[in-house]
C-alpha cells in the first residue's frame, strides 16, 4: 500500500475535456487571452485537479463523500468560475445567442443543473460511472460524459444569473427564486442520501483492492453509514450555502447598492 | 445504599458527561448576559437621551452606516463561530459511537413506566433503576409503544426512546446517591407520572444488588400472603405481570418479582405502602387515570390477600 | 399576468406537496421493509399506454391554446374537448388499475408499497380530476361564447395547471413504474 | 405596471348585490380587503379568547402540585388546542388581517389582486377553526400536542376522533392561509403604485412578501403529513405506523420542515410592523434598510434548512447534528442584525413614547430573551439538556408572545386610528401595556427556571419538589394578570370605537401611503396618489408642499392633480 497522496492517475477523458474547453475559450475570444482568462483557466485547472488527484481516487474506490466533493466542485465552483472568466467584452455572436436564450428560458439552466445532479445519482447510473478496473492511463467514456456534463451544466446553470451580457441577466427577484429552488432541488437529494440506509450505492461495497478500507474506518473514523451521511449533508448544506450566498449577493445588488448613504 | 437528596437541575452535574457539557452552559449564559446587557443598556441610553421635546425639529436623517453594520454582522458571527466550535468539540467528546458494546441495562419506555433489563443477568425491574457509580455505563434505550424520552438533568444529555429504534447513552455517575428525572417527550395521558429514579450504588453494592435481584421471588410468608399468591395466579394478574419463580409470566405489565424493595409505585407517583397498593388495585383508573391495568371487582379479603402477597416480595 | 403568477404559485405549493410525497416514497423504497413482491403486480404496459394518452392531452391543450390565440374558436372547442376526453380516459385507466389491484387483494393497507403507491397515484388522480373540472368549466364558458377576447389569460393559466399535472405524472410514472424495472 | 388590471370596488359590492350599509350581511358577503382584514382580526380575537381560556384552565390546574381540577385527558386536549389555536387561528389570522388591510393601502392599490379569493381564504380559515373546535362536541379534541408526534397520533394510541378533526381542520386553515398569501404576493408584485420599485417598498410590505413566499413553501409538507396521517387513521395505511413498516421519524421530518418555517412565518410580518413603528416614532428612516430587508430574506432562505434542531435528541447521529447546529446558529445572525438596526433607527431620533412605541421597545427586550434562549437550542449539547422541558415553553412564548404578539400589538396601536377612525386613549393604552408586559413576564420568565430544574413540558401535574410549586403558582398569577389585561384591551378598543376622539388622516406624522386616505379609508382607497420617489412618499409630499402643521392631517387639495404629473400616479382610470 503506497501512501495515499501518490494515487494520482492520468485520465485521458479529463485531458480531452481540458483541451476541448480551452479550445472553446479560444473560439469565443478569438484566440486571445482577455481579462478574466485567469478565472476561466483557474476553473478549468480546478477541474483537472479534482479529476486527477487522489481525491478522485478515493471517490472512485472508497468514499462517496469524496466523490461528492468532486461532483459539487465541478458543478458549483468550476462552472461559475469559467462563466465569469468568459471574455466579457467579446461580442461573439454565440455568447449573445446563449445569453438571449437563457434570459428567455432561465429555467432551462436550472433544469440542466438539477437534472444532471439527480441523473448521476440514480443508483444504477451511479454504478456505471466507474470503470471496472483502475489503471494509471485510462479512458472511460461514461466518466468522460459525467465530468463533461457536470461542467457544462454548471456553466448553463449560472448563465441566467452571471451572464457575460449584463443586460441579459435575469432580474434579482427571479434570481433569488431561481437559486432558492435550486437549493431545494439539491437539498432533497442530499436529504435522501442522508437519511436513506447506507446500502444505497453498492459500488462501495466491492473488495478493498488498495487496502485503504482499514485506514479510513479506524483512523479517519468514517464508517459506511457515516460516509453516506456526510455525502448527503455536503450535497445539502455547503451546496445550499453556495446557492443562498448567491441569493444574498443578488439581494445586496437589489437593495443595498442603491440605498441612500 | 445512600439516599442523599439532590437538587434536580442541569446546573448540578453529577456525571462525567454532564461535567463535559457544563462549561458550554456557562459560556452560553455569559454570552447571553453580555448581549442582554448591551441591548438593554443601549435601550435605556437611547430612551433617556433621545426623548422628543416640544418643538423639536426633525432629527438628522441617518440612513445607514457601513461600519456599524459590519460590527452588527461581525460580532454575532464571531460569537456563533465560537459556539459552533465548542458544540462540535463537546458533542464528539460526550457521544462516542457505540460499536457492539453490550449495554449495562436495556431500558424500555412503556405507557407509563420504565422497564429495565440487565443483559447477562436475569434481573428485570421497573421504574427504579440501579446503576454502578464511578463506572462508564452504557444505556440502551428503546420504546414499546410511543416515543418517550430519558432525562435525568444531573446526568447531562437526554435521549429519545423511539419505537423500532435503538438509542444509546453513556453515563458515568460520580458518586452513589438517588437521582431523579422524568420522561421528557409527551407520551399520552400519564406523561406527568412517568418519573425516573436512578439509584447509583457503589460497585460492590451494585454487584450485591444484582445478585439479590437475580434470585426468584420469596415464597409467601404467611397464610394471607399464600392466599394472595394463589389469587394472583388464578385471577388475571399473572396475564400481565410476572413474578420470577412462580407461574406468573405476563409481559405487558411491570415485573413484580421484588416489588416490595422499591420505594415508590407507579413511576414515582406515590410511596410504596400497603395502603397505596390497595388503593391502586381497588381502582387503578381512579389513582392513575389512563393506566393500562383494568379495574377488577375484588372482595375486600381478596384485595387484602393480594396486598399481603405483593408487599412481601422483597 | 397576475392570473399566471397566481397559478404558478399554486402549482409551486402543489409541487412541494408532491415532492414531499415522492420523497416519502423514495425513503421507504430504500428501506428493507419495502415489499418488492407487490411491485410485480403493477401493469406497466397498460398504464404506460394510458400515460401516453395523458401526455398527449398536454399536446392537445397546447393546440387549443394556439387556436385560441389565433381566434379560432371552433378549433378551440375541438381541442379542448379532446383534452378533457383524454384526461377522462386516463382517469378511467387509473380506475381500472385500482380495480384490478384491489381484486388481487392489494390495497393501501396491504404493505408499505401499497401505502405509498395508492397515496401518490391517488393524489395525482385527484389533481387530474380537479383539472378536468377546471377545463370543463372553461369549455362550458367557451360553448356559451364567453371567450372572444384573445388577450384573455384564463386558458393559458389553466394550461399551466394542466401541464403541471402531466409533469407530475411523468415523475410518478418514472418513479413507481419504470425505475423498479430498470433495477 | 403597464396595462395591469386594478380591481375596483364599487358602491354595490360584487356577489350578493348588497349595498354598503346592510350591516352583518354586508360584512359576510364582503370582498373588500379592509372589511376582510377586520374580519380576520375578529377571527383572531375570537380564537384568542378560546385559546386563552384553555391556557387559564391549564394554569389553574398547574397552580398547585397534584391538583385534580382537570383530568389528564382534559388537560391534554386543552394544551393541544391551546397550541394549535394560538398558532394557526390567532397569530396567523392576526398577521394576515393586518397584511390584507394595510398592504394595498401601503402600496397604493385599491384592493388585493383577487378579492374573492381573499374572502375565500378568510372563510375557509374560519370554518377550519370551527371544525377543529367541533371535535369537543364530537367526542374529544385532539390530545397529542400541536406537533402531534407519531405514533401517539395513531388510532391505536389516540382512538378518539380528535386527531381526525385536527387533520381536517388544519388542512382547511392551511388552504386559506396559502390562498391569502398567494394573493398578497401577486398584489405586491403587480399592484404597486408607479415609482415604488422593489428597493422603495416599505419594510412591512417586504416582510409580508417574504413571509407569503415562506407560507407557500412551508405549508405543503404539513399538508402532505396531515394527508398521510388521515390515511393512516382512516384507511389503515402505514406511513407512521411501525407495525406496517412505517416510521415515526418521517412524521417529525415532515412536520418540522413545515414547523420551523412556521415560526418565522409568525415573526417576519411583526418585524415589518415594528420597522414602521420605529421609523415613525423616532422620526427617522429605518437604519440600514437593505440590511433589514436582506436579513429578512436570509432568515426565510435559511428557515427551510434548520428543522432538524427540533430532533437533536432522536439519535440521528453527530454527523447530522454538526451541520444543523451550524445552520441553526447562522440564522441567529440575521435576527441579531435586525435588533441592532432597530436600535440604530432610534439612535439620534426624536422618540415619542406612545403605547405603540412602548410595545415596540418592550419587544426588543422580550424578543432578545426569546432569541437568546433559542440560540440555546442550536447549541446541541445544551439542547440535549433542555429540549422538551419547560425551558422550551418559556422560549416559545417569549418568541410568540414577546415577539409576534408584541409586534402585532405595536401594529394595532399604530394602525387602529386608521382602521377605526378613532384614537385610543393613550392613558388606558399605557395601563394595558404595563399590565400585559408585567403579566407576561411573570407568567413565562419562571418557566426558564422550571426547565432548568428538570420539569418536562406538557405534564398535567408535577411532584412537590425543588420549588416547582412556588414557581408554578407565580406563573399562574401572571397568567391571570395577562388574561385580565386582554379583556381590558378589548374594553379599551370598544370604548375607543364608541366614544374615542376622531382620528385625523395622519395622526402620527407618518411616512407611508396609507396615511393619505381618510380614517377609516373609504370603500375606494385612493382617488389620487402622489408618485413615489423614496421609501417615505408621505414625508416627501409633506416636505415638498411645505405643510406647516402635519398633525392636522393631509389636505388632499395639495395633492398634485393628474394634469401636473402626466397621469403617472393615477390609479383609477384604466
Amino acid at each position: 500500500m503506497e501512501p495515499l497522496f501518490t494515487y494520482w492517475h492520468f485520465d485521458l477523458g479529463t485531458v480531452i475535456l481540458f483541451l476541448l474547453f480551452s479550445w472553446g475559450y479560444g473560439y469565443l475570444s478569438g484566440f486571445k487571452l482577455q481579462k478574466g482568462a485567469g478565472l476561466y483557466f483557474g476553473g478549468l485547472s480546478l477541474m483537472l485537479l479534482m479529476e486527477l488527484s487522489p481525491l478522485h481516487f478515493l471517490g472512485m474506490h472508497y468514499l462517496l463523500s469524496a466523490y461528492m466533493i468532486v461532483h459539487i466542485v465541478l458543478l458549483l465552483i468550476c462552472g461559475p468560475l469559467m462563466l465569469i472568466g468568459l471574455p466579457r467584452s467579446s461580442d461573439h455572436r454565440l455568447i449573445w445567442q446563449v445569453s438571449r436564450f437563457f434570459n428567455y428560458w432561465p429555467w432551462m439552466g436550472w433544469l440542466s443543473a438539477i437534472g444532471v445532479m439527480w441523473f448521476w445519482h440514480i443508483p444504477a447510473v451511479f454504478e456505471s460511472v466507474f470503470p471496472a478496473d483502475h489503471t494509471v492511463f485510462s479512458f472511460h467514456w461514461i466518466a468522460f460524459l459525467h465530468s463533461g456534463s457536470l461542467l457544462l451544466a454548471g456553466i448553463c446553470f449560472s448563465w441566467p444569473i452571471l451572464s457575460p451580457v449584463r443586460e441579459l441577466q435575469v432580474n434579482p427577484l427571479l434570481g433569488i427564486v431561481y437559486l432558492f429552488t435550486a437549493c431545494i432541488g439539491c437539498s432533497i437529494l442530499g436529504l435522501l442520501l442522508t437519511f436513506a440506509p447506507p446500502t444505497l450505492y453498492k459500488h462501495y461495497f466491492m473488495t478493498d483492492e488498495f487496502g485503504f478500507a482499514e485506514l479510513i474506518k479506524t483512523s479517519w473514523g468514517i464508517s459506511r453509514a457515516k460516509d453516506q451521511q456526510l455525502a448527503g449533508l455536503m450535497m445539502w448544506v455547503p451546496c445550499c450555502f453556495i446557492y443562498l450566498s448567491g441569493a444574498m449577493v443578488m439581494v445586496y445588488k437589489m437593495l443595498v447598492k442603491d440605498e441612500r448613504v | 445504599m445512600s439516599q442523599g437528596s439532590h437538587v434536580i437541575s442541569i446546573f448540578n452535574p453529577q456525571s462525567a458527561e454532564a461535567w463535559k457539557l457544563s462549561p458550554l452552559n456557562n459560556y452560553l449564559i455569559i454570552a447571553c448576559s453580555f448581549i442582554m446587557i448591551v441591548v438593554v443598556g443601549l435601550l435605556i441610553y437611547v430612551t433617556i437621551k433621545f426623548r422628543a421635546k416640544a418643538g423639536d425639529a426633525e432629527p438628522k436623517q441617518i440612513y445607514n452606516n457601513r461600519t456599524v453594520e459590519a460590527f452588527m454582522i461581525g460580532i454575532p458571527f464571531l460569537m456563533v463561530s465560537f459556539f459552533f466550535y465548542q458544540t462540535v468539540k463537546v458533542m464528539n467528546e460526550t457521544e462516542p459511537t457505540v460499536q457492539g458494546q453490550v449495554p449495562t441495562v436495556v431500558i424500555t419506555g412503556r405507557q407509563w413506566w420504565w422497564q429495565a433489563v440487565y443483559p447477562g443477568t436475569t434481573v428485570v425491574t421497573a421504574n427504579e433503576i440501579h446503576l454502578p457509580a464511578g463506572k462508564k455505563v452504557l444505556l440502551q434505550l428503546e420504546s414499546q409503544d410511543v416515543i418517550h424520552d430519558w432525562w435525568i438533568p444531573s446526568f447531562g444529555p437526554k435521549m429519545d426512546m423511539i419505537p423500532g429504534v435503538k438509542n444509546y447513552l453513556w453515563v458515568t455517575i460520580g458518586k452513589p446517591g438517588v437521582y431523579e428525572g422524568a420522561c421528557s417527550e409527551f407520551c399520552g395521558k400519564q406523561h406527568a407520572w412517568m418519573r425516573i429514579k436512578v439509584i447509583a450504588d457503589s460497585p460492590a453494592d451494585y454487584q450485591q444488588w444484582l445478585l439479590n435481584k437475580s434470585k426468584a421471588a420469596l415464597p409467601p410468608a404467611d397464610t394471607l400472603a399464600l392466599a394472595g399468591a394463589v389469587i394472583f395466579n388464578k385471577k388475571s394478574c399473572a396475564d400481565c405481570h410476572s413474578i420470577r419463580g412462580t407461574p406468573a409470566q405476563g409481559k405487558s405489565g411491570p415485573d413484580l418479582t421484588h416489588l416490595a424493595s422499591r420505594t415508590t409505585l407507579l413511576a414515582g407517583m406515590m410511596t410504596n405502602t400497603k395502603e397505596h397498593i390497595k388503593r391502586f388495585i381497588n381502582n387503578p383508573e381512579g389513582v392513575k387515570p389512563g393506566v393500562r391495568m383494568p379495574r377488577f371487582i375484588f372482595k375486600k379479603d381478596t384485595v387484602n390477600a393480594l396486598v399481603a402477597y405483593l408487599s412481601n416480595l422483597k | 399576468m397576475e392570473n399566471k403568477l397566481m397559478m404558478k404559485m399554486v402549482i409551486g405549493t402543489e409541487a412541494i406537496f408532491f415532492i414531499a410525497l415522492m420523497i416519502t416514497y423514495v425513503y421507504f423504497s430504500v428501506t428493507p421493509g419495502f415489499n418488492s413482491a407487490s411491485l410485480r403486480l403493477l401493469d406497466i404496459k397498460t398504464t404506460g399506454l394510458f400515460s401516453v394518452l395523458l401526455f398527449l392531452s398536454s399536446f392537445t391543450f397546447w393546440r387549443a391554446e394556439v387556436n385560441f390565440r389565433q381566434g379560432n374558436i371552433q378549433r378551440l372547442k375541438l381541442w379542448m374537448g379532446l383534452t378533457i376526453l383524454l384526461g377522462m380516459v386516463f382517469l378511467f385507466g387509473q380506475g381500472q388499475e385500482y380495480w384490478r389491484l384491489l381484486h388481487e387483494n392489494f390495497s393501501i393497507s396491504k404493505d408499505m408499497f401499497g401505502t405509498n403507491f395508492f397515496t401518490l397515484t391517488g393524489f395525482h388522480s385527484l389533481h387530474v380530476f380537479m383539472g378536468l373540472i377546471l377545463l370543463t368549466v372553461i369549455l362550458i364558458l367557451i360553448l356559451l361564447g364567453d371567450f372572444d377576447d384573445p388577450g384573455s389569460t384564463v386558458i393559458s393559466t389553466a394550461g399551466i395547471y394542466w401541464h403541471f399535472v402531466d409533469i407530475v405524472w411523468m415523475l410518478v410514472f418514472l418513479l413507481v413504474y419504470v425505475l423498479p424495472v430498470l433495477k | 405596471m403597464e396595462g395591469t388590471y386594478i380591481p375596483e370596488p364599487e358602491e354595490e359590492l360584487p356577489g350578493l348585490n348588497v349595498s354598503n350599509s346592510q350591516g352583518l350581511l354586508q360584512w359576510i358577503s364582503s370582498v373588500d380587503h379592509k372589511q376582510i382584514g377586520i374580519l380576520y382580526l375578529f377571527l383572531a380575537v375570537l380564537f384568542l379568547l378560546l385559546g386563552g381560556a384553555a391556557a387559564l384552565l391549564m394554569r389553574i390546574q398547574l397552580a398547585l402540585p397534584g391538583s385534580t381540577f382537570l383530568s389528564p385527558e382534559m388537560y391534554n386536549q386543552l394544551f393541544t388546542m391551546h397550541g394549535t389555536t394560538m398558532i394557526f387561528l390567532v397569530l396567523t389570522p392576526a398577521i394576515l388581517g393586518f397584511s390584507v388591510y394595510i398592504i394595498p393601502l401601503m402600496i397604493g392599490a385599491n384592493d388585493l389582486a383577487f378579492p374573492r379569493m381573499n374572502a375565500f381564504g378568510l372563510w375557509i380559515t374560519f370554518f377550519g377553526g370551527l371544525l377543529l373546535y367541533f371535535s369537543f362536541l364530537a367526542g374529544g379534541a385532539p390530545d397529542a400536542g400541536w406537533f402531534n408526534y407519531a405514533p401517539l397520533n395513531q388510532r391505536q394510541y389516540s382512538p378518539g376522533p380528535g386527531i381526525d378533526y385536527y387533520c381536517a381542520g388544519l388542512l382547511l386553515v392551511g388552504a386559506g392561509t396559502v390562498g391569502t398569501s398567494i394573493n398578497l404576493v401577486v398584489t405586491i408584485i403587480y399592484f404597486r403604485v408607479e415609482g415604488m420599485t422593489l428597493g422603495k417598498m416599505p419594510v412591512f410590505v417586504w416582510m409580508v412578501l417574504i413571509n407569503s413566499c415562506l407560507v407557500v413553501g412551508a405549508f405543503p409538507p404539513l399538508n402532505a403529513a396531515l394527508s398521510m396521517l388521515l390515511l393512516d387513521r382512516q384507511l389503515q395505511s402505514h406511513f407512521f405506523n411501525l407495525m406496517g413498516g412505517g416510521s415515526p421519524i418521517v412524521w417529525q421530518h415532515l412536520f418540522w420542515s413545515f414547523g420551523h418555517p412556521e415560526v418565522y412565518i409568525l415573526i417576519l410580518p411583526p418585524f415589518g410592523m415594528l420597522s414602521e413603528v420605529f421609523q415613525v416614532y423616532s422620526r427617522k428612516p429605518i437604519f440600514g434598510y437593505g440590511f433589514v430587508v436582506g436579513s429578512g430574506i436570509a432568515i426565510a432562505l435559511l428557515a427551510f434548512g434548520v428543522w432538524v434542531h427540533h430532533m437533536f435528541v432522536t439519535g440521528l447521529g453527530n454527523t447530522v447534528y454538526n451541520f444543523f447546529a451550524a445552520s441553526s446558529m447562522l440564522i441567529g445572525v440575521p435576527t441579531g442584525i435586525k435588533i441592532f438596526n432597530w436600535i440604530g433607527t432610534m439612535w439620534g431620533g426624536s422618540l415619542r413614547f406612545t403605547t405603540s412605541m412602548l410595545f415596540a421597545i418592550a419587544f426588543l427586550v422580550e424578543f432578545t430573551i426569546g432569541g437568546l434562549s433559542g440560540v440555546a437550542f442550536a447549541v446541541v449539547p445544551v439542547d440535549w439538556q433542555l429540549t422538551d422541558s419547560y425551558f422550551v415553553v418559556a422560549h416559545l412564548h417569549y418568541v410568540f408572545v414577546g415577539g409576534s404578539l408584541f409586534g402585532i400589538l405595536a401594529g394595532l396601536f399604530y394602525w387602529f386610528p386608521k382602521m377605526s377612525g378613532h384614537m385610543i386613549s393613550e392613558k388606558l393604552g399605557k395601563w394595558f401595556f404595563w399590565l400585559f408586559t408585567i403579566g407576561f413576564n411573570l407568567t413565562f420568565f419562571v418557566h426558564h427556571i422550571l426547565g432548568i430544574k428538570g420539569m418536562p413540558r406538557r405534564v398535567y401535574t408535577y411532584p412537590d419538589i425543588s420549588g416547582y410549586s412556588l414557581l408554578n403558582l407565580t406563573s399562574t398569577i401572571g397568567a391571570f394578570l395577562m388574561g385580565f389585561s386582554v379583556l381590558f384591551l378589548l374594553y379599551i378598543l370598544r370604548k375607543s370605537v364608541k366614544t374615542g376622539e376622531k382620528a385625523p388622516n395622519d395622526p402620527w406624522d407618518a411616512y407611508t401611503l396609507e396615511w393619505i386616505t381618510s380614517s377609516p379609508p373609504a370603500l375606494k382607497n385612493f382617488d389620487r396618489l402622489p408618485p413615489v420617489y423614496s421609501l417615505r412618499p408621505l414625508r416627501d409630499l409633506k416636505q415638498s408642499s411645505q405643510l406647516q402643521n402635519h398633525t392636522d392631517g393631509i389636505n388632499t387639495n395639495i395633492l398634485p392633480s393628474k394634469s401636473d404629473r402626466g397621469g403617472s400616479f393615477e390609479k383609477n382610470d384604466n
